[in-house]
């Protein structure tokens, strides 16, 4: 089994620092005001607050977990440190998406996020998958979970 | 910086994945001695005896369907090969070492020793034979031992079939003789126990070891044939959207031959393991078994590969002259990994474990179904996964392209038959030869591209255009063929064998 | 300061969905009055002069390129049709009426009034011819007055084009004098403004009114000859999974036909707006325009209807006869929605809007994207909602597959050629009618094939297996009629025209 790279748990603390300096300005504002906190809430609608989370959003209410994970149960690191690191990085990616609207659509899952992803369906199901998976889940080597089950937290739409 | 550690690395670390009772080795061929660890495994592995039912696919439990019989026009493009004698519907790999025994291709024919090379659990046999050939006996071995697995499997090769089968039978299968005493439960039906007592403490059909490393169960691939094939198709030009490791290998410095066993992802391994022998092949006298894929692995590729080889005497390349037209003919065997590299499914990176061997739940554990079989037996594994569609649908959609592809391979068929009986009238009516050259040409295009299709097993679903290409390509060398023999006597001037 | 204001203006974007400044009716067919409120849509849709271009498709701003100057087989296969003298790759919608006036086939040939079925808002002129011939005018309309526009679709098909084109000249456009000064933007490129400047206060080509209802901007369908074939499809047997409207229809007491713009779901109207004018049809003289759907969309069932038809005359159905041999000829256009219906994307209810008209966020509205085009100019937008896939894999993954589409194509058409000569030929040397008689009823069926996958548009991509077994089809007919015309002295004594 591999470990994190260092490149990869490296690259948040940078993302950082970019909201500190944007929240000494205006920028902090504009956060709030876009319901930016929001990110450090667990209710789904924090997330659809904003309208380019419509279809995600939608599609989690017909997906098969929308009973039982909520958003950040599947998209941030379930440790502390690390689910305020994510949130802030991620933070910063959205409201600077948002505002500048030069994100590429349909959104898609970078690599870090489909990363974080992949641990939070083996947090919950590791137990199942452990023989299948023996060990490979963060290298090019990964049994992607999402590979097959493509719908899980989306419904069939996505 | 190391905070964002994977928190499953850490559980995973703590926790031994599986449960080793019994030691297997690389001379463990014996299934039952690793069903022992893997019981679940083990118990869909030796499923593959049972019967199933598919429109074109399943499994028969007593010997299979003739499709010899069953389509004439086959019949009739395989005269002077053995595949006219006896050609039959596939069916689950417990039956591969049996079936391939009591064929009337090797029983009325000789046949070499390359034919074990996708029959039976052969690596230990090679690497034995390869050793004593040094002098050496299977002690010695280094590991799976790569080179004298390649030398063993040369001389094999080299062999008669009988020869080499006995070779195979004298090799020990890893299994104790108070083990081999307990076998076949008597929980599994009769023609599980059948299958499984046939080959007690000798030859298997292909097996766990062939597949994984006993020593950490990974996928792996054994067979020279495929190793050496997929070297030389990384060595070429064509592109590989499907097999990433391969696009990969090609940037560096290439100063190691592409090796799947150690360039490969995890997922490309979930086809190479079938691509050892789900191939189309040349296994005949005149040359040690191979994979044609130096050019790329489409239809017309392979051919060009044909074409212009020589045999080691000098001559040109081929399978069989046939019988009836004289034309020398290339015989095309279940093309699978090459049909499949050139549909969607590949392209979207679905492997053939994907589809045949899908997880299933047993307990609070998911493993690889080892009953390997026809998907549409398991549709709801198999394909909903991916598919959120009615299992009806699905089924439906399989259909739609199964019908269209038997529909025009069978108009493929009589176009074939046409351009047999017209040049059989040709040569009847006195053509010579030199007359006759361009539409032997043309047949034995007609007949590769029409056999690629017809051996392939999915009756068209691996790539649903690519095969109906083929066919129409097919068709179209046919009818060509048809009027070259049935203008013997006046060819139109420009007739050139148009691609 | 930028961001906060920008994050508000949007916030409000997603409110109010549309704000009626002007009234449209029923007679409002200039676009740009619908402009006024709508001015997302009406900008994407008058960008449709633009030129683009991609490997197979796109959209010339000159007349485009000549199809049967391209293909010199595809010229030969028309010959003795207007198709022989001009047929040129389509473009935008905005060009549709000036492309019509303009091509050799309505120059130089007599063409009937149906041809404006397809290429213009013809509704009201439909409407108003109806009600004139029962002594009323426009006034006396009844909102879309069905009735008034069937009697009138069928008054104008028998006119011809000349006399039809003038009454469409003649209907009122909606706008107002006024308006009419005001219009071309400035900002809008040159051939935009001549392309909107051509048809100010008269015809248009395919306009709002033709797919929206004016009340509440709803689809529905306008043109007659869609509603009458899409019953007849409904009311025969043909199993339609695609359509699933029709399925549920069948299953009433059927006491009424089946009515698109009453039975048919919104996302089956996202595609049947289209299939008012992308099908196959018959335009000609001797029979009021229809589309051939009374046995099912797949290319033999329409094939059936015409052999088996007659016209009013009693004389077989036929487009033409073709010059060179004396076949009776069967020509096919466009057929995108019947291609489509037996494709995999049609299965699984992907719409023609939903790739051709994908929604495009506009702020935090999502509006179609009425820059009807290729939607390989607009990957992200048009497949990437539901293939998660990078662009230019996706890009591939089209190339591959019309690749693969216009060899077999090219081949199909030497083989066509081949046969037409062979023919010709056999002619020369003397065979008659009765000795030609197989001969031509094969260059019918090969060419109808081959002209089905040519005239539509999307080279294979609508439904890639399909039209490849068309296209091995129509190889078989075309090599068989080659042999039948080369042995016209002794045919084989069995030849039937096999299917
Ligand atoms: C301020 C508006 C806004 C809010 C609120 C918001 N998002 Fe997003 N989200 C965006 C935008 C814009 C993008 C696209 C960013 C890009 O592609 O660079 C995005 C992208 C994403 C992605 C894909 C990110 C990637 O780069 O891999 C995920 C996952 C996601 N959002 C989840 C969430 C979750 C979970 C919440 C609530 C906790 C949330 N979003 C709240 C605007 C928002
Ligand atoms: C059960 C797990 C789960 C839950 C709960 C969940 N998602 Fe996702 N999300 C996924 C998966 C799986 C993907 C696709 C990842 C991929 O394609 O690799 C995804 C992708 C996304 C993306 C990126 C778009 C894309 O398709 O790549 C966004 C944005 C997103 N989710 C937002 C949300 C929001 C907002 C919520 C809550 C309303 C939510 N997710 C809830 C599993 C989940
Ligand atoms: C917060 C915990 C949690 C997370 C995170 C989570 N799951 Fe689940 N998942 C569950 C639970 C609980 C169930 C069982 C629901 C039930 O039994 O009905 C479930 C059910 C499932 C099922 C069976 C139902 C179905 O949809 O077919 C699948 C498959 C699955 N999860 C896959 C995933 C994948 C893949 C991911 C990551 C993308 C994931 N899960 C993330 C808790 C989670
Ligand atoms: C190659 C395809 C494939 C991949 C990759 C895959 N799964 Fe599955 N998964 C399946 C199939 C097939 C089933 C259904 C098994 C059954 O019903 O017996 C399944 C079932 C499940 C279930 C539901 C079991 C139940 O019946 O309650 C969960 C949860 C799940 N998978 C989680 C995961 C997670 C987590 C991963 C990533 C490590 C993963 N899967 C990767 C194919 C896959
Ligand atoms: C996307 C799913 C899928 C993938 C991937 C796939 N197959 Fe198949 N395969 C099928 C289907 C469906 C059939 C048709 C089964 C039938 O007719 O019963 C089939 C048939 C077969 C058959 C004949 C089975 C029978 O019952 O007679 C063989 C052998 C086979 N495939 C081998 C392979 C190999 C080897 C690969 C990889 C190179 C592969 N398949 C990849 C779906 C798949
Ligand atoms: C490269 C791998 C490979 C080699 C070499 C090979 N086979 Fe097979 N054989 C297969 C596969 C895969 C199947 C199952 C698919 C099928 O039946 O088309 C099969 C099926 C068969 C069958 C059952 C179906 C039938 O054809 O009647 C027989 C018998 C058989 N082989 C005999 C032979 C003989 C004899 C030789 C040597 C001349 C040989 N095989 C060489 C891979 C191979
Ligand atoms: C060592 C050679 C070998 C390997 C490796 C191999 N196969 Fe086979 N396979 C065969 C032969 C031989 C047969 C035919 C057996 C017979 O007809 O007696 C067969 C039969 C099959 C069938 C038909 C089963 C039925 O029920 O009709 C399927 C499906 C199949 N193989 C798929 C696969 C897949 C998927 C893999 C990889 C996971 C694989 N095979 C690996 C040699 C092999
Ligand atoms: C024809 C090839 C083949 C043969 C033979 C084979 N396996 Fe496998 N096996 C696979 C594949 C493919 C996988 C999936 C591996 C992966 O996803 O990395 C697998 C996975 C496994 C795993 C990992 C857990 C799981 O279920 O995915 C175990 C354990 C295993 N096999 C045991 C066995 C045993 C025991 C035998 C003999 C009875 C056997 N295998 C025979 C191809 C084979
Ligand atoms: C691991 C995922 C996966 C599995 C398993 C899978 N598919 Fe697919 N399938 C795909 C993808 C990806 C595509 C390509 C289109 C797309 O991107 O959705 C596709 C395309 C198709 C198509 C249209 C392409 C064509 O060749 O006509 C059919 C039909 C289809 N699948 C049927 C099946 C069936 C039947 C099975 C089971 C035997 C199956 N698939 C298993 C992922 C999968
Ligand atoms: C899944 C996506 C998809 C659907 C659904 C679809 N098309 Fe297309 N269509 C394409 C693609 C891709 C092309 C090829 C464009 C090119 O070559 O530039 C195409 C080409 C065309 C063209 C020629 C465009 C050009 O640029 O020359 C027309 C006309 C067309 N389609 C009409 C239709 C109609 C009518 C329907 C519904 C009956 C339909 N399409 C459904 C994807 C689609
Ligand atoms: C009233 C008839 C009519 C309707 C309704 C119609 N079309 Fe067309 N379409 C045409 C004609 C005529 C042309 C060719 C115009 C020309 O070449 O001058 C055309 C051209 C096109 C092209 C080629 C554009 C290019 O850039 O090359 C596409 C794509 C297309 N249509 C798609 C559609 C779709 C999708 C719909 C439904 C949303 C639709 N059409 C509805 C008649 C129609
Ligand atoms: C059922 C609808 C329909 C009818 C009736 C129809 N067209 Fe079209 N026409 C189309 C569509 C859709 C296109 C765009 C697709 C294409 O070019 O194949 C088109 C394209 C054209 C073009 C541009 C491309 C070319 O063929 O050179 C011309 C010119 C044209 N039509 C003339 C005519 C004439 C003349 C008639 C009457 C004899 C006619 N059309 C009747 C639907 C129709
Ligand atoms: C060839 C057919 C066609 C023509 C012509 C057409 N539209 Fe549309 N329009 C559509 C389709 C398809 C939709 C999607 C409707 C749906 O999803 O229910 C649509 C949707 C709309 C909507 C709803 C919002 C949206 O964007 O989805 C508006 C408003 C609209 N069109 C206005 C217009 C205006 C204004 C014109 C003339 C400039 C026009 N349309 C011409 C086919 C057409
Ligand atoms: C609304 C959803 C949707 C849209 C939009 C869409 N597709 Fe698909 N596509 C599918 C589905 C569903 C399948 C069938 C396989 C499956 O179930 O995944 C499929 C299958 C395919 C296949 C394999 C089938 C075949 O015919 O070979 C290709 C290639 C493909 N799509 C390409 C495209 C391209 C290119 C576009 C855009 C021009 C596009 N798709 C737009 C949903 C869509
Ligand atoms: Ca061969
Ligand atoms: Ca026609």
């Amino acid at each position: 089994m591999r470990g994190p790279s260092p490149n990869r748990s490296i690259r948040p603390w940078l993302a950082l620092a970019i909201p500190i300096g944007l929240a000494a300005g205006l920028g902090l504002y504009t956060f709030s005001y876009a319901e930016g906190l929001s990110y450090l809430s667990n209710d789904p609608g924090a997330c659809n607050n904003c309208h380019i989370m419509n279809d995600q959003y939608n599609g989690w209410l017909k997906g098969s977990h929308h009973a039982v994970a909520t958003c950040n149960d599947c998209h941030v690191p379930a440790g502390f440190v690390e689910k305020y690191l994510s949130k802030a990085a991620n933070g910063y990616h959205h409201s600077k998406g948002f505002t500048l609207q030069d994100f590429h659509e349909p959104i898609m899952i970078k690599a870090n996020n489909a990363k974080i992803l992949q641990d939070n369906c083996l947090r919950c199901h590791g137990d199942l998958v452990h023989e299948v998976v023996a060990g490979a889940t963060t290298a090019a080597d990964a049994v992607k979970c999402v590979h097959c089950h493509r719908s899980v937290g989306h419904g069939p739409t996505r | 910086a190391y905070m964002l550690v994977n928190i499953f690395t850490r559980k995973q670390e703590a926790r031994n994945p599986y449960l080793k009772l019994v030691n297997v080795d690389e001379t463990t061929t014996d299934p039952r001695v690793w069903g022992t660890n893997w019981p679940r495994q083990f118990d869909g592995y030796s499923r593959t005896v049972d019967q199933t039912h598919t429109r074109y696919g399943g499994s028969e439990g007593a010997i299979p369907e003739s499709r010899i019989e069953r389509d004439p026009w086959l019949k009739r493009m395989f005269l002077g090969y053995a595949f006219s004698l006896d050609f039959r519907d596939r069916r689950g790999h417990a039956f591969m070492l049996y079936d391939q025994e009591q064929t009337l291709r090797v029983t009325e024919r000789a046949q070499t020793g390359a034919c074990l090379h996708c029959h039976s659990a052969a690596t230990t046999t090679w690497r034995r034979i390869g050793l004593e050939s040094e002098g050496k006996t299977l002690a010695d071995a280094h590991g799976f031992d790569w080179p004298a697995v390649m030398t063993g499997f040369k001389a094999l090769s080299a062999m008669s079939y009988v020869d080499a089968h006995a070779e195979l039978m004298k090799t020990p299968d890893g299994s104790t003789e108070s083990f081999r005493d307990s076998i076949v439960p008597a929980d599994k039906p009769a023609t599980t126990q059948q299958a499984l007592a046939a080959h007690v403490g000798e030859a298997h059909p292909v097996s766990c070891v062939d597949c994984h490393d006993p020593q950490n169960m990974e996928l792996r691939v054994t067979r020279p044939g495929f190793v050496t094939g997929i070297a030389k198709l990384a060595a070429s030009n064509e592109p590989t959207p499907h097999l990433p490791s391969i696009e990969r290998w090609r940037k560096g410095n290439r100063s190691k031959a592409y090796d799947p066993n150690v360039d490969a992802t995890r997922q490309e391994m979930r086809s190479f393991s079938c691509a050892q022998c789900h191939v189309e092949y040349y296994c005949g006298p005149k040359a040690t078994l191979f994979f044609p894929w130096d050019n790329g692995l489409k239809v017309e590729q392979i051919e060009k590969l044909y074409e212009e080889m020589k045999f080691p005497d000098g001559k040109p390349f081929l399978d069989f002259v046939h019988t009836e037209t004289g034309a020398p003919i290339f015989k095309a065997q279940h093309p699978e990994f090459e049909l499949w590299s050139q549909g969607v499914h590949a392209r979207a990176g679905v492997s053939c474990a994907d589809c045949h061997m899908p997880y299933t739940r047993e307990g609070a554990m998911k493993v690889s179904d080892h009953w390997v079989r026809s998907p549409l037996l398991n549709i709801n594994r198999s394909c909903q996964p991916c598919h959120q569609v009615a299992e009806e649908e699905l089924a439906a959609r399989v259909q739609t392209i199964q019908d269209r592809n038997h529909a025009l391979m069978s108009r493929a068929g009589h176009a074939v038959d046409g351009m047999i009986s017209a040049i059989v009238a040709a040569k009847a009516a006195g053509a010579n030869d030199e007359q006759l050259k361009h539409a032997r040409e043309l047949q034995r295009r007609a007949q590769w591209r029409l056999d690629f299709v017809n051996a392939e097993n999915s009756m068209g679903f691996h790539a649903p255009q690519e095969a109906a290409r083929i066919l129409g390509e097919s068709i179209d060398y046919a009818r060509q063929g048809e009027l070259a023999a049935t203008r013997w006597k006046n060819p139109p001037p420009a007739t050139q064998p148009g691609r």
